[in-house]
């Protein structure tokens, strides 16, 4: 029987705060990137699976401030998608928080699609701050929006970034790095997403960034190291950055450490996973596996 | 007649300088970031007078040019300047992905452009750029001719939406444009009529063109239309198309490699419209020299006698 | 005339990945700098081959291109490659000042150039680096129209001195290039005669131009002179002139915007030498789009019918 | 009367080891800088005069190994100026060290000469590793060689590169240090020109780039701080830096305070003195000032 792929409309609200809410979620957007990644025959698996956790918990979490009836509300927060190659898992997110419909998930990669490989903002998809693709440019462009509201608008506005670990391997991230220190943007989040993957394989292989904290400690940052499945873990981490931005003269940096294909086992800390959609066969146990967690989930009664 | 000896020299980067601040008297949302060369290029004049809406960047022209879309897609018109090799290479990808791709309300000046930067040398002689920008889609590009056409440019980017690379100098040079000239990006200035052939130049080179059209006309009689092209991108099809059409023959002058420049943009709409024969007076892909300014633009055949040289030239092809 | 259904489909990829073992087969001094994406653009071959002469530099396209030039001057032979919109844009200011300036000999391999890299969407669709790369003084830059011409030019850009880009893209496409078909750096060739008119091209337009000139005569009885120029820079004038001379009109096509692109420097040759009308067909100044190749190439018209149609507008204008 | 400028034909040869040799190398060397600068009418006057100390050891403490009579020498270890800007310090440096007349010094800047204004390879200077200009590039090609002597070739050269303190705002220049690192170049020694100094102002004011030891430690450096005026540290640096190359599997880091402007005090540090020559007036005082220090020198009988 051929798979039949569909989307439901459930959306969630910025209310979550149990363990098993997070759970839900992630799984929903997990499954939501596994079918918009099968339809589309191409895309990146790997990273958007491993920052599902990250995502629930920021957009679904009451941390990011946010109003999808009025998405370009003048006094929102920002999140800046720095590593736009996980474009699927900004998109299922978005799309469950209620700023464009789910179905549209089913149009991912397509022709005229407003769910274009990577963020476009020339395609006016609801909830994209900017268009990103090429690594580093979107953590300065967040930089831009931090000095804007802390330094020029005087407003209490946040901005987010998520960079990938290959991603800090281009020299502009750190003039970002140096820019947000010197102008003590505590503003500013900085999510590193520590899967030690890329393309080529593991980080540490393919160009060690290695030690990650001291190197934004001397950058001038708050570093806080997380897990970066661990909603409770994240959740502080969100806080404490929350904090920050009211007393700190810092930026804070969470380096997550997380898995490139949390969720899928063939899938989990394979750096082949990277820019890889599953095949229908693929797809199909992963949707088993995802199950399987869901009724763990009800069952545990987290 | 132009009587040269009135005519005064003034930076073009001076022109940017001003433009800026008027830009900042207008309105509160103009910004300026800094890429450690404000003096060079002036930017220091706003930074002096409006020290708040300045930010300092360092010698980060990736970082800077992309700050500058974070801040124009939270409702601010930032300027970034830098010397123009810099300005639009150093931070090519981020230009076009950042700033073109966004289509970003970003300004950038780009000074110290050319040869005539002088005694620095190859390294600091941006030829190039006009190749790259005109070729980013929705960008906006203008290459000034004198102090008051910067400073106009300069203003009338700022009051326009989307991204203006503006392109400008470090010598003093002619200010013959009038206060009252009329500046419309995209329209390009007939400054003399004729019908014997057009010269089409942009910077520096348009008071050389000029010059040497005075000199065709005292010398042999030969009436040059001499045109302003000062916006390279959108191009001005119009008045081209007309110059073809009317003239027969077409020299262009430019501070810029050849390839790919301001000329290149002209041939495009000549053969797609009315191919008439060009020639292309420029830099002929090399890279400079340290020297002074007038010893670098005699050298490279920039001058006036270069530009009625090709004139005479293109009447044998007409 | 060609049987299309004969023909096989490859990546001219294939071509750059194979023609770098092949170098490094025969020369000790070859070296290969990843970008962590050599899987994509297949200089994993090399890695594999010659552990030994690779060396992983992360994501830092700009480091890569000048360590490459630091190696060059020390006598190696090194190669960088990296996807097309960051080997010539993240890097230009290292392209232009320490390759190209230094004359080093370092070889850039830009891949998945062009809207054919498909479902991506626009960001990776370089479409621009012809006009920046052809402006650099002392640069090679070569498009390859198929897997065997991709191949041969880069064996004959790492046994050349001096810096050489070579563009190509990711898809499977046609591969009707010879095993012997003379490719010399510099020379355009003749891939069917003609002097109704002629179409020159590059990278996988070639293909698409010599069925659109098989269209032409199988139903018009029209001979259009297909050529290939592989190389822009430095560009064949002679194949150019004498096409201008014998057809009266000349359509390029490229998968590249038209503004400063290959039609650009041919519109440079012809105006300077016999003005003859020109149609470009290319991209009209606008960003790509996610889609699957064959889609993209229909819906941007660089097709074989836009390039018919093209050839039929071009004649009314002789 | 007007002020003639010669050059006098002394060179020097790379076996000076005591401060007196070195104090009256590097005055010659700051004598060639003003007058080179003053014909010139314009050019670099402050990080040249900052770095002669540094230069004079380098090039003559039998640091860097070199042959002027052969100067393409394979077995040469390398010397890349990546802060182009301060190219007279680097021609008086090589003109002391015989690679072409000193004469020569006196066409810096001029149309044709082989002193291009930033160092030029197609001007054909002997000495000259590479062009500069831009800002952070110098430092990747010294990399590039590194790499090719102590991995491909595997040979015992040295590379040493000097970048400001400014220029290390670059990013590219941190793409550098972490290959560097990444790859254990202990054959490269990266000389940090740390004057506080750039064009726009104080380094730690246009955009601080502190605290830099601990950057460089967490890009897995070696690093020394040294006062970049004190003969006994340069040395000793180079010395531990050479033991390093053969010991340790991190490259070398060599931060070293000096002043810009350094030997005429009213230029002692003073950003605007980053790219201004001295006038004749200027160019008297310096001339006397620096015919005092010689006298001292001497009478010191260091
Ligand atoms: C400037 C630039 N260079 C190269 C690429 C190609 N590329 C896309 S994703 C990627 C790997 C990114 O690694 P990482 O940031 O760790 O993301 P992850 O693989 O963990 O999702 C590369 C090299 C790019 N998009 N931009
Ligand atoms: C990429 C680049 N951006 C800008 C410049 C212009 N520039 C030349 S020197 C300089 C300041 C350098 O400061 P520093 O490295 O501290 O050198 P110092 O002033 O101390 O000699 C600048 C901004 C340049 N040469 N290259
Ligand atoms: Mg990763
Ligand atoms: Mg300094």
């Amino acid at each position: 029987m051929a798979l039949e792929i569909s989307f439901s409309d459930k959306t969630f609200t910025n209310t979550s705060h149990t363990l098993q809410e997070f759970s839900e979620i992630s799984l929903e957007l997990r499954r939501d990137v596994i079918k918009s990644l099968y339809l589309a025959k191409s895309g990146h698996s790997g990273g958007s699976l491993g920052m599902a956790d990250i995502f629930a918990v920021l957009f679904f979490g009451g941390i990011l401030r946010y109003n999808p009836a009025n998405w370009q509300w003048e006094k929102r927060d920002k999140f800046v998608l720095s590593a736009g190659h996980i474009a699927p898992i900004l998109y299922a997110t978005l799309a469950r928080a209620g700023f464009f419909p789910t179905k549209e998930l089913a149009t991912l990669r397509k022709l005229h699609s407003r769910l274009q490989g990577h963020p476009a903002l020339d395609a006016n998809l609801p909830g994209i701050e900017t268009s990103a693709g090429s690594l580093g440019q979107g953590i300065s462009i967040a930089l831009g929006m931090a000095m804007t509201h802390k330094l020029i608008d005087r407003t209490d506005q946040l901005v987010f970034s998520v960079t990938g670990d290959g991603e800090i391997e281009e020299g502009s991230v750190w003039e970002a790095a140096m820019a947000a220190g010197n102008y003590n943007l505590s503003n500013l989040c900085w999510i590193v997403d520590n899967n030690d993957c890329q393309i080529d394989g593991r980080v540490h292989q393919v160009m060690s960034i290695y030690p990650i904290a001291d190197k934004f400690k001397s950058f001038n940052f708050n570093v806080i190291t997380i897990d970066g499945h661990n909603y409770n873990e994240i959740l502080s981490a969100f806080n404490t950055f929350k904090e920050n931005a009211k007393t700190s003269d810092k930026p804070t940096c969470i380096i997550a450490k997380t898995y490139m294909g949390k969720g899928i086992s063939f899938m989990e800390d394979d750096y082949k996973w990277h820019g890889m959609p599953p095949n229908e066969e693929q797809a199909r146990k992963a949707f088993n596996e995802l199950e399987k967690m869901q009724q763990q989930i009800k069952s545990l009664n987290l | 007649m132009i009587d040269e000896s009135k005519i005064k020299k003034i930076p073009t980067r001076m022109g940017f300088g001003e433009g800026v601040v008027v830009l900042g008297e207008r309105n509160p949302n103009i910004i300026v970031l800094g890429g450690d060369i404000t003096g060079s290029v002036m930017t220091s004049l706003f930074k002096e007078k409006f020290p708040d809406r300045f930010f300092s960047i360092g010698i980060a022209e990736q970082n800077a040019t992309t700050i500058a879309v974070g801040m124009a897609l939270s409702g601010k018109i930032p300027f970034f300047s830098s010397y123009s090799a810099f300005a639009a290479f150093r931070n090519a990808d981020q230009l076009r992905i950042s700033v073109a791709y966004n289509n970003a309300n970003v300004k950038i000046g780009g000074g110290h452009s050319g040869i005539t930067v002088g005694p620095d040398g190859a390294t600091h002689q941006s030829l190039e750029e006009v190749a790259y920008l005109r070729t980013l889609p929705n960008m906006t590009l203008i290459v000034p001719s004198d102090y008051n056409e910067t400073k106009k440019a300069t203003i009338a980017a700022g009051e326009m939406n989307g991204p203006v690379f503006i392109r400008f100098g470090r010598s003093a040079v002619p200010s013959f444009t009038a206060d009252n000239d009329k500046f419309e990006i995209g329209k390009a200035n007939i400054l003399k009529d004729g019908n014997d052939l057009a010269i089409i130049a942009s910077g520096l080179t348009v008071w050389e063109s000029l010059m040497a059209a005075q000199m065709l006309e005292n010398n042999l009689g030969i009436k040059a239309r001499v045109i302003n092209l000062h916006t390279i991108k959108p191009i001005d099809q119009e008045v081209i198309v007309a110059a073809a059409k009317d003239c027969g023959a077409i020299v262009t002058a430019e501070e810029h490699q050849i390839h790919g420049g301001m000329g290149s943009a002209v041939a495009e709409v000549v053969v797609a419209n009315y191919p008439v024969p060009m020639k292309f007076i420029g830099i002929n892909d090399r890279f400079g020299l340290s020297g002074e300014p007038d010893e670098l633009i005699s050298y490279f055949g920039l001058d006036r006698n270069s530009i009625y040289n090709a004139a005479l030239d293109i009447l044998k092809r007409k």
